[in-house]
C-alpha cells in the first residue's frame, strides 16, 4: 500500500533563500545551489506558492515552506528532531530549522534627508513597534521589555518631524521578506513625515548588490534592502549597515493524508539526497 | 458490414464535436465554481493592496473607558472597554482578519489620533485590525496581533487603558489596479498599433506593386505572426525597457515598454484584418472615385476608409481581446508586481498576469484568480460575438455588392 | 471636323500580350461615338486610355500617343485629365453616401468648400441628367436605395457635376432593364450638345439609335470608323459587315 | 482680362492639381516607411534576441568572484538543465519539446480534423453553426485560463489516471498534462482551419463519390478527407506552432524536471518555453541571459519545423 | 424494345417551381439514349432522378414514378441502385487521389480489398476506356495532372470500375476540346453494347452522330421521342423541328 510509494520530493528554485536556509540547516549545502545532487524525480517549483499548490495536490509529496504560509496553507507540517513547529519553539531555539531575515542599507547617500530617514529607520528596527508589526506579519522575533517604543525615541531623530512627503525611500530585496517590510515602511511613513515608499523586490541576491554592491548607483539602487539568508563572505556590508529583522521558521510540509509527523535532520538529508525513496523506509 | 462501419465513424464525429462543448462547459463550471463566490462590486473597484491606517490614542483623558453595552452580535466578541465588537473574518484576498463589526457611538474607537496626519480619524465598521499595542494602567505593554483571532484580541483590549500603536486597514484584494492598468495598455496599444497597422495594410492593399520587395514585406510580417509571444516579451524586455527606462524615466519594465511590446504582437493582426476588410470593398467604388479627378489620397480617406470600418472595428476588437488574454510577453516586459497606483511608467499587472502574480505568489488564490477569470471570460465573450455580429454585417455589404 | 482626342497608332500590352495594336482614330467633338465590337477586343481598354485609367494597372505598357486638345495627355496631370474626362461605368457605383454626397463628392475633391456654391452644382447636374425630379425630396437619403436605372443616372450626374468636357460610358446599360435603359437613352440624347461622349456597347441597336460616329473592334484593331449611318448601312469591310448581321460574335 | 482671369484661373488649378500628386507620394512614402516598419519588426526582435542569447557562450560573467562562459556544446547536447555555476543544457528540453507537441498532435488532430468535419458535413446545419461558434470561443479563451483549468482540473485527472496505472505522479503535473492543456488549446485553431477547407471541396466531387455508390460516410471519410488534406495539413503546421510557442498555460502543468529527456506521460518534464518563464528572479547577469539562449532556440525550433512542415505538405499537395 | 427506365407521370418540384411535368418516358436497354432541349428544360434534373441523386437536394419533391427493372426506384436503397446506375458530369471530376485510387474508389467503397481484385478492376475499367495505353506507366500519377479528356475518360473508368447496367452522361464533353471529344463519342461507340446509355447534350450534331434514341425537352415537357434517325429527319413535331434546324434556343 502507502508504504510502498515513491517519495516525491520537491524542492524551490536555486536563487531561493528558502531553499538556501532549508539545505544549510539539514546539513546539504551541496544542495544549495545545484539540482544535480538532489534525488531521482524532484520537482522544482519556483515560488511558495507553487510549492503549497504541488503539495497540496500530490499524496506522497515532500517539500519546504516557510512557517508563516503553514496555516492557511491546508497542508501538514512536520516536526524537526522531534520538536514542533511552532513559534515558541523557534524562539526558545529547540526547534532547528530557521533562518534569518536580514537587511541591509546604503553606505553613502548624496542626499543628507535621505540618509537621515533610513538612520531613523534603523532605529524604529529596534522599537516594540517594528518589532509586534514583524510578528503580526508572520516574522520571528521577540519583544523584549528594555525595547523602547517608538515615542520614547522618536525625539532623537529630528528627520521625523519634518514634512517628508518629497522624499522617496526605495526598498528592495527578498521576495519572502516583501510584506514584512511593506508593512513595516508603511507604519514608518506615517511615522516619519509620510516620505514615499517604493518597494520593487526581486531576490535576496539584489539585496547587497543594489544597496553597497555593483548596481548601488545605478537605476536599480535602493536605500534598504532585506535577505531571506544571511549576507555571503562576497557581500561584506559597511559596518552598522546591515542586520537581522527576525526569524523565519521553514517547516517540511507533507500532504494532509500523510500520516507522517515528525521527521529528523538525518532522514531529511537521505531523502533529498535519494538515499531513502519509499515512504515506507522511514522509521 | 458498412452500415455498421458508417455508424461508428459517423459515431466518433460526434463525440469528437462533444469533447469541443465538453471542454468549454468544464472550464466555465471550473471558474465558476471557484471564482463566483468572490465576484462582487467591490472586487472591482477596490485596492488590492489595504489601505492601512496607524493610529493611537494616548491622552486617556479625553475619552472614556468601560461599561458600552454588548448589542450581542452573533460570532462575535464584545469588548466594554473599548465599546468595540470583533469578529474573525477573511479579507477579499481570502486571508485571514481580524474585522470590527460594531462601533459604540461613543467609543474612543470613533476619534483615533492618525500619526500620519495627527488628525482624528474613526475606525468604524469594516475595518480590519492586524495590530493593537497597548499598556495598562502600571503601564505594562499589551500586544495583540490579528493572527491571534478575534476572541483573544477581545481580552487584551479589555485590560488595557491606552493604545499606543494600533494598524487598522480597509478594503483590499480588489482588482481596480490591474483592471485600469488593463484598461491602460488597452489605449496605449491600440493608439501606437492601429495607425500603424491600418497604414501598413492600406500601403500593402492600395498601393504596393505585386513585386519582390511587397512579396518579400509580406513574408516577413507573416512570420512575425508565427513568432511565440514569450519571444516577443523577450525582445521587448531587452528593447523596450531600456529605452523606456532612458525616455521617460521608468524603472526596469512599466506599461509603457508592455504596450510597446503588445504594439508589436498586434501589428500583424491588424495588417491582416484590415487588409481584409480592405479587400471587401468593391474595385469599382475606387475607379469611380479617380475617374471623377480625387487624388489617391482622397479616395482613400474619403470612399475606401469609411468603408472599411466594420473591418477595422473587428481588427480593434481582436486587438483587444489579445491585450487582455496576453500574459507571457507582459510578464517580461512588464514585470508581475500587483499595483493600485497605476501610471504609465511603472511596473503593474494587467488581469491575465494579476492571475499569473496570484498563483505563482506567496498564497496561491485560486478562488481570486478564478474571479479574475470569470471577468475576462465575460469580456472576451463580449468581443468575440462582436465580432461575429460585425462580420456578419460586413459579408451583408459583400452579398450586396 | 473638330476632334477632341487624336490617337496614334497606339500599342497596349498587357504584360507580353498585345491588346490595342497600332490604333489611330480620331473623337469628333460634341458628339456620340460608339465602339462596338465582340467581346475582349480591347474597347473597354482605349476607352480607360482616354483618361489614363490605364495608370493604374501594373502591367500596362503603351506606346504611341493620344492627343487632347493640341496636349499630349501623357503631359497632362492624370488627375486634372480625369475631371475634363468623365467616366461612367458599365455597373452603377453609387458611393454608399448620400445623394447629395454622391454628386457632390467630385467638386468636394476639388476644394469646393461654400455650401451654396455645392449646392447649385448638385442640382444643376440632377437636373442635367433628367433625376432631379425623382430624388429632389430625398437628397440625404442613400444613393444604394435608389433602383439601378436611378443609379446609374446619378453616376452620370456625379460626372457631369465635375463639369466636364467629355464623358466616357462602358457599357452603360447592359446592367438595367429596358426601361431604364431608354431613359438614359433619352438622357445622352439631351447631353451631346454640351459635352462629347463615347460609349461602348454590345447592343447594335443602341449604337444606332444614339451615336453619331462608329468604330467597329476587332481583336485590338479598328476595322473601320465611320459616320454611324453610313457605317450600318454601307459598311466598307467584310468583317464589319459579318460583325453587324449578326454572323459571328 | 477674360483671358487673364482664364490663365490665372487654369495656373492655380494645375497648382492645385501638382500638389494632389505630391500629396499622393508623400502619402505613399509614409506609409510605405511605415509598412517597412511594420515588416522590420522581425528582424530587430531576432536580432535582439541573438545578440543577448549569444551573450553567454561568448561574454564572460562574474559568478562568486570568478568569471565564466557557457559551453555552447554542453548548451545544446545537455541532459541536465542548470549546475552551477555556469553548466546549461538544453538538449534534453528541445526532445521533450518535441515530445510533448507530437503528444499534443496526436490527441488533437483526430479530434479537430473529425469536428470540423462535423460542423461543416454532417451536423445539420444550426447545430454545425453553434458548434463551430463555440469552438470560436474556445480559440478566444486566453492562455492564462487554459492554464489555470489545466492545474485546477486536468492535473486531477492525469493524477487519478496515473493512479489507475499504478504509477505515481507528481499531483498530476506531468508530460500528460502538458500535453492535453496543449491539445485543448491547439484543438480551435485546427478546428477552424479544417473546416474553412473541408467547406472548400467542390460539390462536384461529392456528387461523383454519391454517384458511385458510396455511401455519404464513404464520402466524408474516403474523398473529402483527402481532399482538403492540404488545407488541414496548414492547420495543423498553425497548431504546432502555438504549442512550441505556448508558455504561461504549460508552465502551470508542465513541472520544471532538471534534467532528462523525459518520456514517461506521468513524469514531469520542462519545455523551452517552460524554462523561459518558470524561475526568473534574476534581472541581470548570466541566469537571465541564458533565457535568451533558450530563446533563440525556440525559434529555431519554431521557423525550422514551420519550413520543414510546409515541405511535406507541398509533397502532399502533388 | 426491352427497356430498363419507366418513367411514369413524372411531376418535380423544386420548392414551388415545377420543373419536370408529367413526364413519360421509357429508356431502351443497351442503346444510347440522348436528351436534348433548351437550357433549363429540365434535362439534367431528369437524369438526376434516374439515380435519386435528386435526393440530395431538400427543396426537391417528386410525385409520380419511375421503375427500374420491375422495381419501383424509390424501394431500391439509393447506395445500391447508384451503384447500378452510374453517372458522369459535365466537368471532369476525378478525385484529387492517384489514377489508381481514382478508378479503385467505387470498389473498395463496396468492400472489395484484396489487392489483386482491385487491380484487376481497374485495369480492365481503364482498357475499356481505352485510356489504359495512356496512363499504364504512372497509374500512382495524382489524376489532376491528366488532360481534361484523359480526365473524363478516367471518371467514365471509375464509373465502369463500379461494373453498372446503365450510365448517365450529363453533357460529358462540352468542357472539352473537339479532338478530345471526338475519342469520348468514339468510346461511347465502343461501350454501348454493354452497357444503356443516357446522355444529355447540347450539340446537335453530337446527338445525331452518337445516339440510338432521342428525347427532345421542352419547358419541364418531353415533346417528342423517337429514334434518333427519325428525330432528325422528320419531326413529328413544330416545336421539335424549329429547335433542331437552329431557329430558337
Ligand atoms: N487588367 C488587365 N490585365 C490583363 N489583361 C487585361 C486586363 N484588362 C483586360 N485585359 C485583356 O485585354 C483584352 C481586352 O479587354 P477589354 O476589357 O478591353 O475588352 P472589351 O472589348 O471591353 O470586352 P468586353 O466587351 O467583354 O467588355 C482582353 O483579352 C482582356 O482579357
Ligand atoms: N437545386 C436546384 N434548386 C432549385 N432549382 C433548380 C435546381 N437545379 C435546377 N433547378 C432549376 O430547374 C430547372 C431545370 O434545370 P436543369 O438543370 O434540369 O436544366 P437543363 O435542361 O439541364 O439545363 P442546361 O442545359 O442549362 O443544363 C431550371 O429552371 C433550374 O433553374
Ligand atoms: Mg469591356
Ligand atoms: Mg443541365
Amino acid at each position: 500500500g502507502e508504504k510502498e510509494k515513491t517519495i516525491k520530493v520537491y524542492t524551490r528554485d536555486t536563487t531561493s533563500g528558502t531553499r538556501d536556509g532549508f539545505f544549510s540547516t539539514i546539513g546539504f549545502s551541496e544542495a544549495v545551489t545545484d539540482n544535480t545532487v538532489l534525488a531521482d524525480g524532484y520537482v522544482e517549483v519556483d515560488s511558495n506558492g507553487g510549492m503549497i499548490t504541488a503539495v497540496k495536490n500530490d499524496e506522497f509529496a515532500i517539500g519546504y515552506i516557510s512557517l508563516t504560509s503553514l496555516e492557511t496553507a491546508n497542508v501538514k507540517g512536520l516536526s524537526f528532531n522531534g520538536v514542533k513547529p511552532t513559534e515558541a519553539n523557534v524562539l526558545n531555539g529547540t526547534y532547528a530549522l530557521t533562518r534569518n531575515f536580514n537587511y541591509i542599507v546604503g553606505n553613502d547617500f548624496t542626499n543628507q534627508t535621505e540618509a537621515e530617514i533610513v538612520e531613523a529607520f534603523l532605529a524604529f528596527l529596534t522599537t516594540s513597534d517594528a518589532k509586534s508589526t514583524i510578528i503580526s506579519e508572520g516574522g520571528i522575533t521577540e519583544i523584549n521589555n528594555e525595547d523602547p517604543s517608538w515615542n520614547d525615541i522618536k525625539a532623537d531623530y529630528p528627520i521625523s518631524n519634518k514634512d517628508n512627503s518629497e522624499i522617496t525611500i526605495k526598498f528592495g530585496g527578498s521576495t519572502s521578506v516583501e510584506k514584512i517590510a511593506k508593512a513595516l515602511s508603511a507604519e514608518f511613513s506615517a511615522k516619519c513625515g509620510n516620505f514615499i515608499f517604493e518597494h520593487n523586490h526581486t531576490g535576496s541576491g539584489d539585496a547587497y548588490k543594489r544597496t553597497q554592491g555593483s548596481e548601488k548607483s545605478g537605476t536599480n539602487a535602493l536605500h534598504i534592502a532585506f535577505a531571506s539568508r544571511d549576507f555571503k563572505d562576497s557581500e561584506e556590508a559597511t559596518l552598522g549597515t546591515s542586520g537581522k529583522i527576525c526569524i523565519d521558521a521553514i517547516v517540511a510540509i507533507v500532504n494532509k493524508i500523510n500520516d507522517l509527523d515528525n521527521i529528523t535532520e538525518v532522514t531529511m538529508k537521505k531523502i533529498y539526497d535519494g538515499t531513502i525513496t519509499k515512504w515506507g523506509e522511514i522509521e | 458490414m458498412r452500415r455498421i462501419k458508417d455508424f461508428i465513424l459517423n459515431g466518433i464525429t460526434y463525440v469528437s464535436s462533444g469533447i469541443g462543448i465538453f471542454i468549454l462547459i468544464a472550464i466555465l463550471v471550473f471558474i465558476f465554481r471557484n471564482g463566483f463566490g468572490s465576484l462582487s462590486m467591490s472586487l472591482l473597484t477596490s485596492d488590492y493592496y489595504q489601505t492601512t491606517y496607524n493610529t493611537n490614542i494616548i491622552d486617556s483623558t479625553f475619552y472614556k473607558l468601560g461599561d458600552f453595552e454588548d448589542p450581542k452580535i452573533e460570532n462575535s466578541f464584545f469588548s466594554e472597554t473599548w465599546g468595540i465588537s470583533l469578529k474573525n473574518g477573511n479579507n477579499v484576498a481570502g486571508e485571514k482578519i481580524v474585522e470590527i463589526n460594531y462601533v459604540a457611538v461613543s467609543s474612543p474607537f470613533k476619534s483615533m489620533n492618525d500619526v500620519a496626519t495627527g488628525e482624528k480619524r474613526e475606525i468604524g465598521k469594516g475595518y480590519a485590525l492586524s495590530k493593537i499595542i497597548m499598556t495598562n494602567e502600571n503601564d505594562d505593554f499589551i500586544m495583540a496581533l490579528a493572527k491571534d483571532g478575534a476572541e483573544e484580541v477581545v481580552k487584551k483590549l479589555e485590560q488595557a487603558t491606552i493604545i499606543t500603536d494600533m494598524i487598522a486597514s480597509t478594503g483590499g484584494g480588489g482588482i481596480r489596479g490591474s483592471l485600469l492598468t488593463t484598461l491602460y495598455l488597452i489605449i496605449l496599444t491600440l493608439t501606437l498599433a492601429l495607425p500603424t497597422g491600418i497604414c501598413a495594410a492600406i500601403y500593402l492593399h492600395e498601393f504596393s506593386l505585386n513585386n519582390r520587395l511587397t512579396r518579400f514585406i509580406r513574408i516577413m510580417i507573416d512570420m512575425t505572426s508565427g513568432i511565440p509571444s514569450i519571444i516577443f516579451g523577450l525582445a521587448g524586455a531587452v528593447i523596450f525597457i531600456p529605452f523606456m527606462n532612458g525616455v521617460i524615466n521608468s524603472n526596469g519594465g512599466s506599461i509603457a515598454s508592455g504596450a510597446l511590446t503588445l504594439t508589436l504582437i498586434l501589428l500583424p493582426i491588424i495588417i491582416k484584418t484590415t487588409e481584409e476588410a480592405l479587400k471587401v470593398i468593391p474595385v469599382n467604388y475606387r475607379s469611380a472615385s479617380l475617374a471623377l479627378g480625387a487624388s489617391k489620397t482622397q479616395t482613400i480617406f474619403k470612399v475606401v476608409l469609411p468603408n472599411a470600418v466594420s473591418g477595422i472595428l473587428t481588427a480593434t476588437l481582436l486587438s483587444i481581446g489579445r491585450i487582455i488574454g496576453e500574459s507571457a510577453a507582459l510578464i517580461y516586459a512588464v514585470g508581475t508586481a500587483i499595483k493600485d497606483n497605476v501610471a504609465i511608467n511603472e511596473k503593474s499587472t494587467s488581469l491575465a498576469v494579476h492571475i499569473w502574480s496570484l498563483m505563482s505568489g506567496e498564497n496561491p488564490n485560486f478562488a481570486l484568480a478564478s474571479a479574475i477569470a470569470i471577468i475576462i471570460m465575460i469580456i472576451v465573450f463580449i468581443l468575440s460575438i462582436s465580432v461575429k455580429l460585425i462580420s456578419q454585417r460586413l459579408n451583408k455589404i459583400k452579398v450586396g455588392n | 471636323m473638330e476632334t477632341v482626342f487624336n490617337i496614334n497608332n497606339l500599342n497596349l500590352f498587357y504584360g507580353d500580350n498585345q491588346v490595342l495594336k497600332k490604333m489611330n482614330l480620331s473623337i469628333p467633338k460634341n458628339k456620340v461615338t460608339a465602339f462596338i465590337g465582340p467581346s475582349g477586343c480591347g474597347k473597354s481598354t482605349l476607352l480607360r486610355c482616354l483618361n489614363r485609367m490605364n495608370d493604374l494597372i501594373e502591367s500596362c505598357k503603351i506606346t504611341g500617343d493620344i492627343t487632347y486638345g493640341n496636349t499630349n495627355i501623357s503631359e497632362i496631370n492624370p488627375i486634372e485629365l480625369r475631371t475634363k474626362v468623365g467616366m461612367v461605368f458599365q455597373n452603377p457605383n453609387p458611393f454608399p453616401m448620400s445623394i447629395f454626397d454622391n454628386v457632390a463628392y467630385g467638386p468636394k475633391c476639388q476644394g469646393i468648400k461654400n455650401k451654396a456654391a455645392l449646392n447649385e452644382i448638385v442640382i444643376e447636374a440632377l437636373k442635367k441628367s433628367s433625376l432631379y425630379d425623382e430624388v429632389k425630396d430625398r437628397l440625404n437619403a442613400n444613393a444604394l436605395g435608389l433602383s439601378g436605372g436611378q443609379q446609374q443616372r446619378l453616376c452620370i450626374a456625379r460626372c457631369i457635376a465635375m463639369k466636364p468636357e467629355v464623358i466616357l460610358m462602358d457599357e452603360p446599360t447592359s446592367a438595367l432593364d429596358p426601361i431604364a435603359t431608354l431613359k438614359i437613352e433619352e438622357l445622352l440624347y439631351n447631353l451631346k450638345k454640351d459635352y462629347t461622349i463615347v460609349i461602348v456597347t454590345h447592343n447594335m441597336q443602341q449604337a444606332s439609335r444614339i451615336s453619331d460616329y462608329t468604330a467597329f473592334f476587332l481583336l485590338g484593331e479598328i476595322i473601320e470608323f465611320n459616320k454611324t449611318v453610313d457605317l450600318f448601312k454601307n459598311p466598307q469591310n467584310k468583317k464589319t459587315e459579318d460583325y453587324i448581321t449578326g454572323r459571328f460574335g | 482680362m477674360p483671358i487673364l482671369l482664364n490663365w490665372m484661373d487654369k495656373l492655380h488649378k494645375n497648382k492645385q492639381f501638382e500638389r494632389k500628386i505630391l500629396t499622393d507620394n508623400i502619402v505613399k512614402n509614409i506609409l510605405f516607411v511605415v509598412t517597412i516598419l511594420c515588416a522590420s519588426v522581425i528582424v530587430f526582435i531576432v536580432l535582439f534576441i541573438l545578440l543577448r542569447g549569444m551573450s553567454p557562450f561568448i561574454n564572460g560573467y562574474e559568478i562568486n568572484g570568478k568569471i565564466y562562459t557557457v559551453d555552447i556544446f554542453k548548451f545544446i547536447f545537455g541532459t541536465t538543465w542548470f549546475k552551477t555555476p555556469n553548466l546549461y543544457g538544453v538538449g534534453f528540453i528541445i526532445v521533450n519539446t518535441v515530445y510533448v507537441v507530437s503528444l499534443t498532435l496526436i490527441l488533437a488532430v483526430p479530434i479537430s480534423v473529425l469536428t470540423a468535419l462535423f460542423i461543416t458535413r454532417i451536423a445539420p446545419d444550426k447545430v454545425g453553426k453553434s458548434i463551430s461558434y463555440i469552438i470560436e470561443l474556445l480559440a478566444s479563451i486566453p492562455s492564462i485560463i487554459y492554464g489555470l483549468f489545466g492545474l485546477g482540473v486536468i492535473t486531477t485527472v492525469v493524477k487519478n489516471l496515473s493512479n489507475f496505472f499504478g504509477y505515481q505522479s507528481a499531483g498530476g503535473i506531468s508530460t500528460l498534462s502538458s500535453a492535453i492543456v496543449l491539445a485543448i488549446m491547439i484543438i480551435p485553431t485546427i478546428t477552424m482551419i479544417a473546416s474553412t477547407s473541408i467547406k472548400a471541396v467542390s460539390q462536384d466531387l461529392i456528387n461523383a463519390s454519391l454517384a458511385l455508390g458510396a455511401s455519404p460516410t464513404q464520402t466524408n471519410f474516403k474523398m473529402v478527407l483527402k481532399s482538403a488534406r492540404s488545407g488541414i495539413f496548414s492547420g495543423i503546421i498553425l497548431g504546432v506552432g502555438r504549442a512550441l510557442g505556448e508558455a504561461t498555460a504549460i508552465s502551470m502543468v508542465a513541472g520544471n524536471s532538471g534534467n532528462g529527456p523525459t518520456f514517461n506521460f506521468f513524469d514531469t518534464t520542462r519545455t523551452l518555453t517552460t524554462t523561459m518563464l518558470l524561475g526568473l528572479k534574476e534581472t541581470t547577469g548570466l541566469d537571465y541571459d541564458i533565457r535568451f539562449s533558450v530563446g533563440i532556440v525556440l525559434i529555431v525550433i519554431i521557423i525550422g519545423s514551420n519550413i520543414l512542415l510546409n515541405f511535406f505538405n507541398r509533397k502532399l499537395e502533388k
